[in-house]
């Protein structure tokens, strides 16, 4: 069964049909990735699953059994759906620490009225949380930067920070928009063998949009592409990149480097 | 066109840039590389005027620039694209164009420019009356490329043009690049992209912790072991990722 | 001004250590401490300091409950005096027209404000900002306009006699029985703002204040927290309306809720921090003792005042709070850094 | 009892002859809104100085009314962008709206409401100066008199309007105060003069604000504490047509002039200062974008 | 000899305001300058309560406690009076009122409070007489929400009904600082009515008056002013609005007698009032009052003796009987706690204005004492 599942899934922004009649299943366990030229929903879709957008009626939105349609995006949340912004969107005036706690928000394992009263549990707990946040910060190589406000940080400081917080969520599935753009080649590695790490230890499922084909050639099990809102193609990455209507509408031609500077001259 | 020396400058009392000096030539095309929170956007927001330069000169055209409010650096000819796609929101795609020619006055040729920009970019054509608000991450990043020509821009600064763009589309800005510069814009272009980059760009220099650790035409760079190498330095985190499983 | 620095510094280390023997033990402490507060005051200077200690802890309470809604929860209101006047109403209606005891009728109040808080939170919902600023003014100024024009309310006249409360035969009718309830009240008042604030409510308050969208995503209800944020402050506004209303000589009138009083309390928390968890305690004690050490100059006093905030909001936007914050931040980091180099050498 | 039409009409008469100066008012404080993207708080004393500086020259100066109307303006506009210059540059460096910085204008526009007051009181003292202008004969309207103070009043607020609405919307200038409200680094990016941009925006605003203190001054006698209740009504005012809409602030004056005078009349007397704010509250929860405003969706 | 303390506090924010503090502080001054009271000097210190209660309030306390003063002088405002008196009370300080007229204020039945000026209850009283004989039963009430005019609005309505059984055509409550009436104006020129009483602070009473006329109300339907209305910004921002309009006060200026001759003239070279209201000459009287007890009273002016000297002051003040000054008829206080005892003028005067304007005229109307019963 399918962790994740879009029936008939629609979003029209006014007369934009920016989702249209989508149905795309993700398997647990795996890692899908989401394509399309910019424009074709992607972040639409992610807007829709965690419950950003209401979907159009007659769409239906299934994670892990439960319909998730029409409900809030805390309770999605607390379902087990993490994400990342494309714009990042942290608590910039709050420490990277801090970012991270919020995240582990729906596990906190403790009611707003067990602070007025039992007090002494709480900071316990809340120390233990700390330490478990420290470990992953560790793992995502930011712990140095645990209590520095998150607007101090550079780009791909920012990006790391935004998996974190997702990370914090102990998701069932990770959802990650763009998460490598903008970071240098070498980080890209980085952040993939990050996600990789990740991925394995937590037994994750994730679902990556991304422009940078190689982060979506080298990890996907699956890849969906999209144009105009629609499917228009499916399969193994490599199945993928051999399509014809995925080349058309959005990978283009292969070039060499030659072949690129004539492309250039055109 | 654009001669730097010894540039310095950091945000409050943290200094980010420690003596950078970087030249392009008139109609040249430069692409600064280096991996993040290296301070390749700080060199750019030091050149636009709106981060303050604490030590060096900036001379552009045979004018010094440094420390010139942001708009006069403007009408000097020197336009930059920000890395962190800003457009207008609640501005329409053509609104946000149009500023892109505010320091100008020559109305036909504006329009003319509008065209042109519309022709690189047929998306936002079709999209010229929406709210910039609604525009998808990559049609927004072709909006802010497109407003820093309506400038028509002696040096035109890009901050990483082709984050976040689909394969396809980024070979045509990068083609779209190229036929700027041809038009007689000199180009200064922070990029991630380093193959791209280096296949387009004439000189390159590659940045680490604020300063200048290699420069040299691209032909060469391309092929350098040290261009690899020297990305290893960036700081996403400052620890190498060893990840234990 | 390092000095001061440091010695904040030393009592928050000396707070700590204490709170680890005991979470209740530092609170204990001060309480026991601040308690002989009215026999030194009356000593050193006199007894109209003791009224002006009452005073502080009834600005404590309604500066750090607008603190939480404003400096954490990020909800723009202007309202808080409103909310202020419902609790100092409800609770003085009581005991004048059913003749209830105060501890009745205070805790009513507290919660007439409560359900106001929920009212006043309502438009936050939907509203946020400027937009939320207004709607709040508009109906802070309303519940001050309804007392002024509903004679049940006091009109112009204003409510008086309202009675001083009592336990058995002792009545807090003198400003010295009276800082005992609410030095009590300010007390429980400041631990559980810092209970709640530092908790992952607190937090969930934050992340609100930065991004809905990415703190809704994240698992945080906004409406709830926001909702939770308004009514704990309008909480903490109810009590210190309730204990206005019946300090001696337990008289209110609708001018001791306008738009300057509200200015009061906003100078109060942007002196202290905003969204510093000391912010409204620091501001609402400064504050206070500067006004009443200029009142003489009062013809300036207003646009001093006036001055002052908005010269703290260019210059020192984190208030006083943040400025300590930031010096053991720097102290912190430089230790840190002399590590790296001893352990480097 | 009979219904009483010809009274009915004086209300709405009321209604709109004092809604349009709470229009005028919401003007200024929709155009630094809109171009600033921050709610002026200190705007109802840059009201009460306008109306002032009228007073000083019509009266001690002996200027013609018309001719003090215009330099109160100028007056209220240079006090305004050196307000600006001084003190809220460098809050609005931060940018304005929902951030914190735009938490800190809030506040600093109330100080600053604080300090102008005070700076008047000291100057000009604390009681109520009469401000009578010979106009002419009221216009006899049937059984009810209308001062022409009142008609100038209207006449002046919507040329107010529709001259800022052109400047807004089909001049260049207008287009760059829109770019300086979104975003004041790609403004200058843009090769825009931005801190100009941000005085003239202010300028503007206080200088309208000035023209309605002049307007009212006649009506209502001039006084340093005038300044706060015409601002809720202000605000009421801009919430109601749109916040950042010039059409809809002087719409939304008389809508909120004509709902405190009818509620006023029909419902209870006494309340009369609250219809404004009721209103403001209704609108802000069922259409908060007002009768003309703009919503531009952020994007996630 | 040592100092007598006396403490103020008063509504400094306004132009008025601050002179009848500064009347106040001269006088005091002056006293000093001719020797003092007995050889010992008054040391007065001024505080500003802005008409608000909460800071009225601590200012009393801060006078009392900080200050130590022998005698209270204060609150102009009702509404910061009324919990003054409790302070006052259990402190143990005389506390003598300049302008508050509120009824409830001597009501409390605090043996330490002193009313200088006529009390609402009486000046109900001679306007509803009036009223009610010349002018006609038929009235509009528009009354502001601060606490004076709100009883003085309120006392007149029920001494329409008790004396006249009339009930008001129409009642409005405004804001203090109400600017626009013409929806009631309109209402009331519909209802048809004899007269209006409008009872708000000058400043708003003054707009009051303008927009009747504007409202096409004629001069035939009589405006009936509140106590404030004796204050000089009704007819110098009304002009002309303000003719005819008459109210109940304590003093006129248009008294006659030399005492009063020579007061106006005082008032005029020193203040730059062209004809004081009575709430300068309720200050003035205050003073004499203050003067004439402090003379009388057996003070040991020392630390251990604070009490007892208060106490001495108090007893003093309630043995002034028949002060004969500017106030229009005797004032008298006696021991007992009492309305009776403390509200020591008794004697209105009805007033109204010929002509308005910077230069305004008035003419006195009537002159009536009230039984000391009155309202009660
Ligand atoms: N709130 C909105 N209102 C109107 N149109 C919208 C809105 N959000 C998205 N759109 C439109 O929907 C389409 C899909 O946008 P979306 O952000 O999902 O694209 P994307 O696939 O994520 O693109 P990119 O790769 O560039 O990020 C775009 O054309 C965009 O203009
Ligand atoms: N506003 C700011 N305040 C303080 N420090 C900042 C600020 N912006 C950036 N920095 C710091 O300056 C350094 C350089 O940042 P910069 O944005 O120039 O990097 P970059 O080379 O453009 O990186 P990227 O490729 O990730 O965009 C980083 O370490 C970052 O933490
Ligand atoms: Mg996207
Ligand atoms: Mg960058």
């Amino acid at each position: 069964m399918p962790l994740l599942e879009t029936v008939d899934l629609s979003k029209s922004f006014g007369g934009l049909r920016a989702i249209s009649n989508l149905n795309i299943n993700i398997e647990a366990g795996s890692i899908h990735g989401l394509i399309g030229p910019n424009g074709s929903g992607k972040s639409t879709f992610f807007n829709l699953v965690t419950g950003v957008y209401q979907p159009d009626p007659g769409s239906k939105i299934i994670f892990n059994g439960h319909d998730i349609t029409k409900s809030a995006s805390h309770d999605i949340g607390a379902l087990g759906i993490a994400r990342t912004f494309q714009l990042l969107r942290l608590f910039s005036e709050m420490t990277v620490l801090q970012n991270l706690m919020v995240g582990y928000h729906t596990h906190v394992p403790y009611g707003f009225m067990s602070t007025i009263f039992n007090n002494s549990a709480v900071v316990k707990k809340d120390a233990e949380t700390k330490s478990e946040m420290m470990e992953l910060l560790e793992l995502i190589g930011m712990a140095d930067y645990a209590d520095m406000p998150a607007s101090e940080l550079s780009g791909g400081q920012r990006r790391l920070v935004a998996l974190g917080r997702a990370m914090a969520m102990r998701p069932k599935l990770l959802m990650l928009d763009e998460p490598a753009a903008g970071l240098s080649p070498v980080n890209v590695d980085n952040l993939l063998s990050i996600v990789m790490a990740l991925k394995q230890r937590f037994g994750l499922t994730v679902l990556i949009v991304e422009h940078i084909l190689k982060v979506v050639m080298e990890t996907c099990d699956t890849v969906t592409v999209l144009d105009y809102g629609e499917k228009i193609g499916e399969g193994s990455p490599d199945a993928v990149k051999d399509d014809h209507a995925v080349i058309e509408a959005y990978l283009g031609q292969e070039m060499d480097d030659d072949e690129v500077r004539k492309a250039f001259n055109s | 066109m654009l001669k730097v020396s010894g540039l310095s400058t950091g945000y409050g009392k943290l200094q980010i840039l420690r003596g950078i000096d970087l030249n392009v030539a008139e109609g040249g095309i430069v692409t600064l590389l280096g991996g993040n929170g290296t301070g390749k956007s700080t060199f750019l927001k030091a050149l636009s005027g709106l981060l303050p330069v604490w030590e060096g000169s900036i001379e552009f055209d045979g004018q010094k620039i440094q420390n010139l409010p942001p708009h006069e650096i403007v009408r000097c000819g020197l336009t930059q694209v920000t890395q962190g796609k800003d457009a207008y929101p609640a501005m329409t795609v053509e609104e946000n164009l149009k500023l892109g020619a505010y320091v100008r006055k020559d109305k036909i040729a504006i329009a003319e420019d509008l065209e042109r920009v519309y022709s690189f970019f047929p998306r936002l054509l079709e999209r010229r009356t929406q709210l910039a608000a609604t525009l998808s991450g990559g049609e927004v990043q072709m909006l802010v490329i497109g407003r820093g020509l309506m400038a028509r821009p002696k040096l035109l600064m890009l901050d990483e043009p082709s984050a976040a763009l689909a394969p396809k589309i980024i070979m045509d800005i990068f083609a779209t690049i190229n036929r700027i510069r041809k038009s007689g814009v000199s180009i200064l272009m922070v990029e991630q992209n380093v193959r791209m980059a280096l296949l387009l760009a004439e000189y390159g220099y590659i940045i680490r912790d604020g300063v200048i650790l290699i420069k040299g035409d691209a032909k060469d760079l391309i092929n350098d072991p040290n261009v690899k190498k020297s990305f290893l330095g960036g700081t996403v985190a400052n620890s190498t990722h060893e990840i234990k499983a | 001004m390092t000095a001061i620095y440091s010695i904040f510094g030393r009592i928050s280390e000396t707070i700590e250590k204490l709170a680890a023997i005991h979470r209740l033990l530092p609170w204990i402490l001060a309480f026991a401490l601040l308690l002989p507060l009215p026999q030194i005051l009356s000593a050193l200077f006199n007894d109209y300091y003791i009224y002006l200690a009452n005073k502080i802890c009834i600005f404590i309470l309604l500066s750090v409950g607008l603190n939480i809604v404003k400096g954490f929860c990020g909800q723009v209101t202007v309202g808080h005096v409103g909310l202020y006047a419902i609790g100092a109403v409800s609770s003085a209606l009581i005991s004048l027209h059913f003749g209830w005891s105060f501890w009745l009728a205070f805790p009513i109040g507290i919660l007439a404000a409560g359900l106001a808080g929920i009212v006043v939170g309502l438009p936050s919902v939907r509203l946020e900002g400027a937009y939320l600023a207004l709607a709040t003014l508009g109906l802070g100024e309303s519940v001050r306009i309804m007392i002024a024009v509903t004679p049940l309310f006091g009109s112009s006249t204003g409510l008086l006699s309202i009675p001083a409360p009592t336990i058995g035969s002792f009545t807090f009718d003198s400003y010295t029985n009276y800082y005992y309830l609410v030095l009590a009240a300010a007390m429980i008042g400041i631990y559980l703002s810092f209970s709640i604030l530092r908790s992952a409510t607190g937090r969930a308050f934050m992340a609100v204040r930065e991004d809905t969208v990415a703190a809704a995503v994240h698992g945080v209800n906004v409406t709830k927290y926001k909702l939770l944020a308004f009514v704990i402050s309008a909480l903490y506004a109810g009590a210190a309306g309730g204990l206005f209303a019946h300090m001696p000589p337990g008289y209110i009138h609708h001018n001791n809720f306008t738009i300057i009083e509200m200015v009061t309390l906003l100078l109060m928390i942007v002196l202290g921090g905003i969204g510093h968890i000391w912010g409204g305690i620091i501001g609402a004690i400064i504050v206070t003792i500067i006004y009443d050490q200029t009142l003489e100059f009062y013809f300036y006093q207003p646009l001093l005042f006036g001055l002052t905030m908005v010269l703290i909001v260019i210059f020192m936007p984190r208030g006083i709070g943040g400025m300590i914050d930031r010096y053991l931040a720097t102290k912190k980091f430089i230790a840190s850094q002399e590590e790296k180099s001893n352990a480097a050498s | 009892m009979d219904f009483d039409f010809s009274s009915l009409f004086a209300f709405l008469l009321f209604g709109v002859t004092i809604g349009v100066v709470y229009g005028i008012v919401a003007l200024g404080i929709s155009l630094i809104y809109s171009g600033l993207d921050i709610v002026h708080f200190a705007h109802g004393e840059i009201y009460m100085f306008g109306a002032f500086f009228g007073l000083v020259f019509s009266h001690t100066m002996g200027f013609p009314y018309p001719v003090a109307l215009l330099l109160a303006m100028v007056c209220a506009a240079v006090l305004g962008m050196g307000i600006e210059r001084v003190f809220y540059r460098r809050l609005t460096k931060g940018g304005g709206g929902y951030t914190v910085a735009g938490m800190g204008m809030i506040i600093c526009g109330f100080g600053m409401s604080i300090v102008l007051m005070n700076i008047a009181f000291l100057i000009w003292g604390a009681a109520a100066e009469p401000f009578p202008v010979d106009l002419g004969m009221p216009f006899q309207l049937g059984d009810i008199t209308l001062p022409k103070s009142y008609a100038l009043t209207a006449v002046v607020a919507v040329l107010l309007m529709a001259a800022l609405h052109y400047f807004l919307k089909k001049t260049k200038l207008g287009l760059a105060v829109r770019a300086v409200a979104a975003n004041k680094d790609i403004a200058y990016l843009m090769g825009i003069n931005v801190p100009m941009m941000i005085s003239l925006i202010f300028g503007l605003a206080c200088g309208i604000a000035a023209a309605a203190g002049v307007l009212i001054g006649p009506m209502q006698s001039v006084q340093v504490e005038m300044g706060y209740l015409m601002l809720l009504k202000a605000f009421a005012a801009a919430v109601v047509g749109g916040f950042g809409s010039l059409p809809g602030a002087i719409a939304g004056g008389i809508v909120v002039g004509i709902a405190e005078n009818l509620g006023a009349a029909y419902i209870s007397p006494n309340h009369k200062d609250i219809y404004a704010f009721l209103l403001l509250i209704l609108v802000l929860m069922i259409k908060p974008s007002g009768l003309f405003g703009i919503v531009a969706r952020v994007k996630a | 000899s040592a100092d007598i303390r006396v403490g103020i506090t008063m509504r400094m924010i306004s132009e008025n305001g601050q002179r009848y503090g500064q009347m106040v502080m001269d006088e005091i001054d002056m006293i000093n300058e001719s020797g003092g009271i007995n050889g010992n000097m008054l040391k007065a210190t001024l505080m500003n309560d802005e008409c608000k209660s909460d800071k009225g309030v601590a200012n009393a306390i801060k006078l009392i406690n900080q200050q130590k003063v022998h005698i209270l002088i204060g609150s102009t405002c009702s509404s910061v009076s009324l919990p003054i008196v409790d302070i006052t009370e259990k402190a143990g300080v005389p506390q003598i009122i300049p302008h508050s007229t509120n009824d409830k204020i001597t009501k409390k039945g605090s043996a330490w409070v002193f009313r200088v000026p006529v009390s609402g209850r009486y000046y109900a009283g001679v306007n509803a007489k009036y009223v009610g004989e010349n002018i006609g039963k038929k009235i509009a009430y528009l009354c502001a929400a601060d606490a004076a005019s709100q009883n003085d609005c309120d006392a007149m309505q029920s001494q329409m009904k008790s004396q006249h059984g009339a009930d008001p055509a129409y009642v409005a409550q405004v804001q203090e600082k109400e600017v626009d009436f013409r929806t009631h104006m309109q209402k009331i020129k519909s209802a048809g009515v004899d007269g209006i009483m409008i009872a708000a602070l000058a400043e708003t009473m003054a707009r009051a008056l303008t927009q009747s006329y504007e409202a096409g109300i004629p001069a035939s339907v009589r405006r009936i002013g509140s106590s404030s209305a004796s204050n000089s910004p009704v007819p110098s921002i009304a002009g002309d609005a303000a003719k005819g309009v008459f109210f109940a006060a304590a003093y006129a200026a248009a008294d006659s007698r030399p005492i009063a001759r020579l007061f106006n003239e005082m008032v005029k070279k020193r203040y730059g009032v062209n004809s004081p209201d009575h709430d300068f000459s309720q200050a003035y009287d205050l003073v004499r009052i203050t003067e004439i007890a402090l003379k009388n009273a057996d003070l040991k002016l020392d630390d251990e003796n604070l009490a007892a000297d208060r106490t001495a002051i108090r007893d003093a003040i309630a043995n002034v009987k028949d002060y004969n000054g500017l106030a229009s008829g005797p004032i008298s206080f006696c021991a007992a706690a009492t309305p009776q005892c403390r509200d020591g003028n008794r004697t209105a005067v009805l007033i109204a204005y010929t002509k308005g304007g910077k230069d305004y005229k008035t003419e006195v109307l009537a002159r009536v004492t009230m039984p000391i019963d009155f309202g009660l």
